[in-house]
Parts: structure tokens; C-alpha cells; sequence
């Protein structure tokens, strides 16, 4: 039977202006979770909040979970001390599907750097090749870059004010990549869903598959409320769709079937 | 001592019943919990043709409770009898079916179909109370006469139990159970949810796309005990408690306030071991208190003054 | 920029009236905060022979909400023109008297003596919504006509503005305001308390003496501002909003749904400087958003799909 | 202007089986609270939870409250750890005319104790005598015992089962005072409704004073929503009564206006 952990925090450092990496001890998280998966957080609002896996460490049994700060609930997530005891639910949800990637291009904009950091370090340990773009408004927004940069063959970061890496968005540094380096590609995404929208274009007209994680509120984050839904174009019919739901059929849906 | 209760001509292993709409047809929740003891569970709101629901943000957190504005999604009736009724006939607890429609016809075909497949429905659950949709439903759940009109065309056509779920959107709902007693109801089920409206104020918008929905959990709990008690006071049939049911005092007050079963909807979203919780926790104080059966706390309520 | 509303005839310094119940005649409030800045402060509901009021337990917490029986006591209209307008008075703030009878005769016989003060007596607020009482109240706010023809009575013998409190309990809240607007009003105020109950387990008694009591606080905050937007929507005459305010944004929310002033209650009892720290968290508000009056707020709502 | 004062715990120890012994540091409350007031303070509840006033200090700034644990506010309040910072409004109330009293007989029942430890407290630093009699249900749930036996001129303890004091009730106390030890007494009382009532009606017969002090449920706790009436007789008119505000017009009563 699957459970409601009750999870220890043991670490939370600050990452940039909004965000900061907490590292929880549950060993069952940490031993199941994939990248693309997300927990459940529970505090002192009624709902408990979704958070994308960053990072697990089956020998310690921690997992860790990147917050950005954006409402209430982060807010009192994000400043959890250590020792501090917490319901998750999790892992949750489907995940990137990595097992055939021959080469993966990963985008990720602001907080979705925190999935994609997870699905990274997986990458790595199956030697796939991989391409790593981050985005973010500036310097004091970014997170994660030297591990990224440590752990991908190409990286490149961008920020709208240009004060790091590339000016511009992470469009701009697709726009770099020759057909060598993305041919055969998948192309994974976790960000603004505007940003998404347009990576998956790019990734799409040049014939990639490109995944994506959608952000939906959620109630109760397996699957069973339907409050959480995203529109899937039905299989076959490019102007059906029905209503998925992001927490139990997602996060991760393959962008030709989103209807943005 | 056991938490068996018998309602009408039924048993039920427990008074926990899972709400409509909260647990989809349980196959999630049997990942988490075991159904043994559970008392019932009812089905997502079933249409006659499949519906999508309403679109975009269908969900908003409000101080100890949510708005829901699902508008009942579901795969229509025919589909849910072909690919969820087994599953659900299989979790040895008992099914109820419960089932929205645009005007009495619908029900009508409705209950006909499930009438082909009664050896596996236990109880029919007429949703008069869902208040995202635009047509029936609420409309037909606000009116005393629409009530009694149409529970007792349905119940002209089936010999399945018949439970009517009431919506708390109403200036009386003694009126609206007794309409519903008189049309020929089993059970009435109080409450569904209240309609509520939260606002985003950077967009000047309402947070749910579908501008309301229906308000669950603790907040709306002294409103459902208040109305569950009244229509018991009113009824010669049961009521099924429901309405910001977390725990397992929720519940005892519940039956005391004159339920004879609960149905447990938010509590299971935030926490999906909740019914087996509750559970664990009734038998623990039955036995501490040694109550021989739930049932006999059922309607103790010694109001003041009377 | 200033907080400033203009509403029918009247300017208010702010949008935040303290209402009805639960800041008495302002005495005790006035040792807390300044009411320069309040925009209005309702008396406790007044009757034309002192009341008592209910007895034994008169006040049940629950969750993010609590449950009130007072039942009216107040030291009847006569003791309060004599001993509490004055004080009220000399708050530099704006005088709004809520009153409450059995049945109309009650009503006229109070408006009478108020009209005999109305150099001292800014609005005249009928209470048509108390749940915590037998007869009239919420009786007559129940039923659109009994509004209208209670309403037009009131209208004819007086020119004091009038505020008409709507009750939440009811099916359509659009037809009991537009009835009060027929009536005559000058405004309605919405919402008054749910009728909700609470239960001690171990007694299996009711908690409060009075078996039921009124849900305020935000737990109702949805249901009430659904029930402003529903009105705001039908009426033409201004709505006065109420139920569950805590803090800033949810008066933002209270504005942008259709209401032209709030009336804050349960959280004055939760923190007695809730009104000043309000007052001054919009004035922040509006210097940083760049708003030059708070009333062009008012009704901005944007309902998704029309 | 009165207002809401953030206190910070500095101190907090268990008494006996179910309360504990809260020190706050607010130089405000520490300075103007009377024996007999209380203080509301704040939990993560809706409303917050009344408790007497058990000593001040106010070289150091401080107050302290007995808190026993019967439900859930009162236990998360029980259970702060020093530094925590808590919503405090006081001293609320009216307080025990201590003034012209020239002989004092103290009687406490559980939880009742500690405020009358600050009237006893008080008295002793007037130079009054004082009679202080206090009662428990057993030698586990007793407390305070030292402190007031040694700031009473005559000090009595009973217990329900007999294992400390007198084997009995704090009445069983009473009737072994002798005339000339009660003789111009004022009786002070706090403690369950019942023993106050026998409390009083002793005092009453014997022509002594008593004024005790009544618990209801409150919401404001500043006299303003009428919720937490005491009936109490209306002046010469013995059977007529009117509803005054226990946070309010009391918690302190003259035994004599109280309808029990
Ligand atoms: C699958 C998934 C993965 C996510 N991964 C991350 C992550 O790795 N790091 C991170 O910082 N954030 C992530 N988010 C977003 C995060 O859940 C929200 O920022 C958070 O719930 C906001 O809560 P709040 O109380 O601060 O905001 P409030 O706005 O006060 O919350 C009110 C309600 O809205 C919901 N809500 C608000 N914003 C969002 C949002 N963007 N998505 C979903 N629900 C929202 C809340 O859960 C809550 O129910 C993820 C969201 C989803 C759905
Ligand atoms: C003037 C006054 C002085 C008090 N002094 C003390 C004291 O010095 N030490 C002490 O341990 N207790 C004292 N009490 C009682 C204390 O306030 C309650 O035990 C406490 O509020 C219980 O809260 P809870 O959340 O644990 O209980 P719950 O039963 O969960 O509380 C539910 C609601 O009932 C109220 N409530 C429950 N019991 C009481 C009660 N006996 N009196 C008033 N309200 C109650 C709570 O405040 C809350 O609003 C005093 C009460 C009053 C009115
Ligand atoms: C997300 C959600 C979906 C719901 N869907 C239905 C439904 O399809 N049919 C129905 O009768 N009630 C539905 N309800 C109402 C619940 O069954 C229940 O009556 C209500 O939520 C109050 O109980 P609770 O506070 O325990 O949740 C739904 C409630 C929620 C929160
Ligand atoms: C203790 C208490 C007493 C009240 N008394 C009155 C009253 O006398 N007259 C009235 O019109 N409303 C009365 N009300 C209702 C409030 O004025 C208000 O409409 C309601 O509480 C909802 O607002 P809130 O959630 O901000 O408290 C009372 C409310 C409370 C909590
Ligand atoms: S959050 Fe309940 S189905 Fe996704
Ligand atoms: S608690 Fe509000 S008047 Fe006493």
C-alpha cells in the first residue's frame, strides 16, 4: 500500500532572490522518485503544495525539492527549519520518458530547473548526451548552474537582462544549435508555460519529440478530484481533446498533444 | 463490537461512505487504503453522455476548505458501466451510483440503464445539488415540488435503493428532504456543496474559470451538522451525513446530529488514508467507551430547551 | 489619494464600517484604534424592549470561523438613544444603527424614535437576517415580499438612508435584494450570519444553549462574496459587503466583486486593530498600484465567459 | 491606545500531570496586570484562549500564566518552547478588590491557583494575612504548593484521594477555621463553578465577602460581543438578573450578584 510520508527536513539553503533547495530524509521517496515526478507538501494552508523532485539520494534516503517563494504556502515551506517534520505525498505523478533518449536537449526556465537538474543527473549516469539551457530574468534568479554545467556536455544559460550568459531567452540559445548537435534529440521542458509552448514549436517543426511539464492547482494530487485538468488532443483527432489530469496522467505530456 | 450499521434494508460495514467526486471510481484510493471496512463508495457524478467538464482552473483554496468547479467530468454513464462498474463491484464495499442530469428524461434513461445492472449497484444516488453545472441538478435539488416529481418518477421505475443528495443552497432544506421522503427516497444525503465565488485581485478575475463553484471541507461543517440535524428531525427516512468531515469526532457528531452513515468527501483529497484513519479511530473509541454499535449513537442529539 | 467612498448622499473617510454585533456601541474598540479613518460603525442590533438575550453558551469556535447565539441583547432602543447615540456620535465616523423587530409594527416603532435623533443617526440598517431569534429577523428576510412590503413601510415614515441585511440562508439572494431595492432601499448589506450548529461529543449536546447560532469569520468568506457579486450583478443601488474579512485583500476582493463599502466583524473580535491595520495596508495599496480613489475598483470584476 | 502586544516565552515548566508554568516577556502586561485579570492569547485557532494572570514581574518585563492542557489550544500553548513569539491581549478584566481587605482567605481548586497566586503574592508584599487553602483531585495534579505555603500566613492543601493534605475538599478545609481566624475576612475564590458556589455560600452564611471569578467562553475578550455573559442579579432586585460580560464586567464577582 502506498503510504503519506512523514519526512524530516535536514537541510535548506537559499539558491538565488526568491528560492531556496530543501533536502528531505524519506527513504521511500527517495528510493521510487523519477525525474519529472513531484511530491506533495503539506503545511499550514488547507491544500498541500506541489513540488517538482530535484534531486534523491537512495544511499542517505533524502530527496530534495527546489521553492520558490511566490504565495503563503511556499513562503512557509521555504523557510522550514531543519529537524522540521512534514507530511509528502509522493512520488507523484508520471515521468520524462528517458529509457530510449538517445540524446536529450533540456530547457528549463526559473524554477523548472529543478526538475530538469534530477532528470540531468539521470542522463548522466545512463551516458546520454546531453544539452542543457537555462533561463532566467537575470544573475540573481539563477540556480544550479555550476552542477548543470558540471553535469551536461553542452550548457548554455540565459537572462533577459543579459547580466549572465546569453541575453535573451532560452529561444535564443536554441537558435545557436546546429542539425549535428540536435539531430536525434529529445527535447525535455519544465518552465513558464509560455516558454514551453515555444521550445516545443521549435523541437516540433524540426521533427524532435518534446516533453513537458504542466502546472495545474491541485487538490488531491493522485489522480481522483479532476480538479487539475489539462486539455490532451485524443489520440487521432488533432481537434479533440479531452481533459487529462496533470497529476495523475501528467505532469509530463508530449507537447503534439497539448493544446496550449 | 463492530462499526457494521444497518440502513434501510442494507448493512454496511462501516458508516465511512466515500463522497462523489472525491475519489473518482476508487482505483487511486485502493492504492492507498484497503476497502474492507469501508462502509460504501459512491461513483464520480455520472451523465448520460460523456462530459468534459468545465474549463480551466477548476480548483481554489479558501480558509479551511476549496472550491471545486469541476462540473462533473465524467466518461457518461454507458462507458462507466462497461469499464468501472466491476472495478468497483470489486472492492467489496458497497457501490453507489451516483448520477446528474439535465432534466427528469435524463435520469430517467439513466436509471433504466443502471436498473440492467442492479446486481451490482447497491444504491442509487440522484444528485439534485451540483451547483457547476448550468441546467438540473441544483435547479431541480432547489425546488420542493421539482424534488418530489422527480424521485418519484424514478422511483416508479427502479427497485434500486434510492438516495437523494440535497444541496445546502436552499432557504429550507426540511422542505427539500421531505419532498424527497415523499417522492420516495430511501436516504436523503446532506449536504453537497455551498456556492462560493474567490477572487484573484491582480486579474480582477475569479480564480475558478467556471466564475463559482461548490465549497467542501471543515468551513462548512456547523452548516451541514446544522442542516443534517434538522431534516432528521423532520424524516421517518435515514440521512447520510456529509459536509467538512476530517476526522473521526466529525463523524461521531455527525451521527449524533441524527446521520445514520457519512459520507467523508475534501478529507480524502488532502489526506488519502483519511477513511481508514477514521475508521481505526471509531473502533479505538467504541471500544474505549464501550458502545456495543455506532448505531446506537445515531440521533442522540438532546437539544437544549426541548 | 485617499480611501474616501461616496455612496447614495454620503462620503465615507473609508470603505471599512465595523459591523453589527461585534464591536457593541464603540466604547470598547475606541481604546484600541482611531476611528478617523473608519468609515462607519454599526450599533449592535437593537429591539425595541431590551433584550436579554439568549441564555447559557453563546459561542463555539470552528474552523477558521465560530458560531454566535447572543440572540439580540441590547438595552432596547430608548436606553441607547439616551446613553450610546451620543457616544457614538462623537466618533467622527459614520452613525449607522441596526435595528431588529418581531414584525413590522416593531420596525415602524423604532424607525419613529430613530427619526427623532436623525440629525445624530447617519443610516438606519434593518436587520432582516438575525438567525439567533424566534420571530421577524430572519423570518421576514427569508421572503422576498415580506422584504419588499416591510422595506416600503420603513421607506414611507422615514428619510434616513436605509440599509437593508440580507440574510445568506436563503435560495436566491438576487430576489431578496432586489426586493429590499424595490422596497426602497438605499443599499444592501450582505451578509449576515449561516445558520450553522456545533456539537460537544461528550454530552452529545449542542454546544451553544441556543441548539443553533450564526457561522461567521472566513469560512463564509466565499459563500458571502458570491452573494455580493450575485446582487451587485441585479441591483442598482449599492452593495455593502460583509462576512469573513481578515485583512486587505480580502476587502480588495470584497471591491473588485461589487461591493462599495465593507463591513468587518468576527476579525475586530480575533484582533480589535484589525480595522486600522486595514486601513492603512489599502492606503499602501493604492499608493503603490497607483489608485487615485478606491471606488474605481468597485465592481471591476471580470466573470469569466461573458 | 490599548493594543495587542507580541510576547516572547522565556520560560516554561511543567507543574503537575496536565499544566505548565508559562513565563512571557511584554513589559506592558508585566506592569499594569491586577490579580484577578487575564490575559487572551493567541494559537494557531481561530479565537484565542483566556488564562489568569499568575504572577508579573515587572523588573524584568514579565508575566506568567498557568496553562492546564484540556484541548487542543490549550496544548499547542503548553507545548511553545522559549523564544516563540505569541499574540497577547491584557490584562483584560476586572481584578479582586484587594484595597480595603483586612484578612484575606484564599481557596483554589486546580487550575485556580494560579491566579490566586498573584492575589497571594500581592497581599503579602500589603503586609494583609492571608489564609490560603488550596485543593486538587490528587498529589500528581497539585502545584504552587511551596511558593504559597510560604507567602501564607496559614496554608492548607486537600486532595480528593487523600495522598497530600486533607483527605477531602477544600470545604473539608474551611470548617476547620475557627471564628477568629475567618472574622473580617474577604474570601477570595477561584476554581471549578461548583466549589466556588459551596465556596461562597459558606462565606455568605458567615457573613464574609466572597468574590470569585467566572469562566466562559469568549471571543473578543474585550467586552464588545456580548458572548461570554454571567447572569448577575440586578442591584435590589435579588430575582431579577441581567447579562454582564464576563471579560468585561469580570471575571472578578461578588458572590452575592452571581446567579449560579
Ligand atoms: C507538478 C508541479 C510541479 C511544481 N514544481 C515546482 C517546483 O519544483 N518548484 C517550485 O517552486 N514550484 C513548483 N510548482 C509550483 C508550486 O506548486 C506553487 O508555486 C505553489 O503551490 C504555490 O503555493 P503558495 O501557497 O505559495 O501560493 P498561493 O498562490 O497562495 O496558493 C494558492 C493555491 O494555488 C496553488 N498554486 C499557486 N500557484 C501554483 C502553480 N504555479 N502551480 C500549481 N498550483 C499553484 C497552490 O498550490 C494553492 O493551492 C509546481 C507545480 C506543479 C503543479
Ligand atoms: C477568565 C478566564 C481565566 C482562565 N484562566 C485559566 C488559567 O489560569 N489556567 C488555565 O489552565 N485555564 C484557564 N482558563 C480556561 C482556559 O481558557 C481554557 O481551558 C482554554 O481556553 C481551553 O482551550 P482549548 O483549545 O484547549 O480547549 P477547547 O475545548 O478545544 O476550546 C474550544 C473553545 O472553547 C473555549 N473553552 C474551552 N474550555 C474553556 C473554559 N474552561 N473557559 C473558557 N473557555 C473555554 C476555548 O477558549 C475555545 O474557544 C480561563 C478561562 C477564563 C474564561
Ligand atoms: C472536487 C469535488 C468534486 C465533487 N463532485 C461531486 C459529484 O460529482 N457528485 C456529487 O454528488 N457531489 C460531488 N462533490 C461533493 C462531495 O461529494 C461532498 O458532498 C462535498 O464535497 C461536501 O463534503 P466534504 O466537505 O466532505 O467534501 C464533489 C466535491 C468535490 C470537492
Ligand atoms: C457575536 C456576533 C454578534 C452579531 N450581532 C449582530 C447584530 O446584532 N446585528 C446584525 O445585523 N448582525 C450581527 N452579527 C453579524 C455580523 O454583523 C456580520 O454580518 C457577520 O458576522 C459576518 O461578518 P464577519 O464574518 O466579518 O463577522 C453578529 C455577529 C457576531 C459574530
Ligand atoms: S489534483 Fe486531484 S485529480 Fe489531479
Ligand atoms: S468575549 Fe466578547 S464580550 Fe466578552
Amino acid at each position: 500500500m502506498k503510504k503519506e510520508h512523514r519526512a524530516e527536513l535536514i537541510d535548506n539553503k537559499s539558491m538565488n532572490s526568491d528560492s531556496s533547495l530543501l533536502v528531505f530524509r524519506c527513504p521511500e521517496i527517495a528510493e521510487e522518485s523519477r525525474p519529472g515526478q513531484f511530491v506533495n507538501v503539506s503545511c499550514s494552508k488547507f491544500l498541500k503544495r506541489p513540488f517538482g523532485v530535484n534531486d534523491t539520494d537512495s544511499i542517505n534516503g533524502t530527496f530534495s525539492i527546489g521553492v520558490r517563494e511566490v504565495g503563503e504556502g511556499s513562503a512557509e515551506i521555504r523557510s522550514l527549519e531543519p529537524g522540521a517534520l512534514v507530511d509528502v505525498l509522493g512520488p507523484l505523478g508520471n515521468y520524462f520518458p528517458l529509457e530510449n533518449a538517445k540524446k536529450l536537449i533540456m530547457v528549463g526556465g526559473g524554477t523548472g530547473v529543478y526538475p530538469l537538474h534530477f532528470a540531468l543527473k539521470e542522463a548522466r549516469k545512463a551516458n546520454v548526451q546531453t544539452i542543457y539551457i537555462c533561463g532566467f530574468r537575470c544573475v540573481s534568479d539563477s540556480c544550479l548552474v555550476d552542477e548543470c554545467e558540471a553535469f551536461s556536455d553542452r550548457f548554455m544559460i540565459t537572462s533577459d537582462t543579459g547580466d549572465v550568459g546569453i541575453r535573451g531567452t532560452v529561444m535564443d540559445a536554441l537558435y545557436r544549435l546546429n542539425e549535428n548537435e540536435y539531430n536525434d534529440a529529445t527535447v525535455l521542458s519544465v518552465g513558464p508555460e509560455i516558454m514551453m509552448k515555444n521550445v516545443s514549436q521549435w523541437a516540433e517543426n524540426i521533427g524532435l519529440d518534446c516533453f513537458v511539464s504542466l502546472e495545474r492547482r491541485m487538490a488531491c494530487g493522485i489522480g481522483m478530484c479532476l480538479v487539475c485538468t489539462c486539455k490532451i488532443k485524443t489520440k487521432n483527432h488533432d481537434d479533440l481533446y479531452e481533459n487529462k489530469r496533470c497529476c495523475a496522467d501528467g505532469p509530463i505530456f508530449n507537447s503534439r498533444e497539448v493544446v496550449w | 463490537m463492530s462499526l457494521r450499521m444497518s440502513v434501510g434494508t442494507l448493512t454496511f460495514e462501516s458508516p465511512i461512505i466515500l463522497a462523489s467526486g472525491t475519489c473518482n471510481f476508487g482505483r487511486e484510493l485502493s492504492e492507498y487504503i484497503s476497502f474492507s471496512r469501508i462502509g460504501g463508495i459512491c461513483s464520480k457524478g455520472l451523465t448520460l453522455s460523456p462530459r468534459l467538464g468545465n474549463p480551466g482552473c477548476r480548483v481554489a483554496e479558501t480558509p479551511s476548505g476549496m472550491l471545486n468547479s469541476v462540473g462533473l467530468q465524467n466518461p457518461g454513464i454507458d462507458y462507466f458501466l462497461q469499464n468501472d462498474l466491476d472495478f468497483m463491484s470489486s472492492l467489496s464495499t458497497r457501490v453507489i451510483v451516483n448520477v446528474a442530469g439535465h432534466d427528469p428524461d435524463d435520469y430517467v434513461r439513466m436509471t433504466e440503464r443502471l436498473n440492467d445492472h442492479s446486481d451490482q449497484i447497491d444504491i442509487l444516488e440522484l444528485n439534485l445539488s451540483c451547483p457547476n453545472v448550468k441546467e438540473g441538478c441544483m435547479i431541480i435539488g432547489s425546488s420542493p415540488k421539482e424534488i418530489f416529481n422527480l424521485v418519484a418518477l424514478v422511483r416508479s421505475i427502479t427497485s434500486i435503493p434510492l438516495w437523494v443528495k440535497l444541496t445546502p443552497n436552499v432557504t429550507s432544506i426540511a422542505d427539500t428532504a421531505l419532498a424527497a421522503q415523499e417522492g420516495g427516497a430511501d436516504a436523503v444525503v446532506a449536504i453537497n456543496t455551498l456556492l462560493g465565488m474567490a477572487i484573484d485581485i491582480r486579474s480582477a478575475r475569479p480564480i475558478l474559470q467556471n466564475n463559482t463553484g461548490g465549497l467542501s471541507g471543515p468551513a462548512i461543517k456547523p452548516i451541514a451538522l446544522r442542516m443534517v440535524n434538522e431534516c432528521s428531525r423532520v424524516l421517518s427516512i435515514p440521512v447520510v451525513g456529509c459536509g467538512g468531515i476530517m476526522n473521526y469526532k466529525d463523524v461521531l457528531e455527525f451521527l449524533i446530529a441524527g446521520a445514520s452513515l457519512v459520507e467523508i468527501g475534501t478529507a480524502t483529497m488532502v489526506h488519502p488514508t483519511t477513511p481508514e484513519c477514521i475508521i481505526n479511530d471509531l473502533e479505538k473509541y467504541t471500544a474505549e467507551n464501550h458502545i456495543e454499535s455506532l448505531s446506537d449513537i445515531v440521533g442522540t442529539l438532546k437539544l437544549w430547551g426541548v
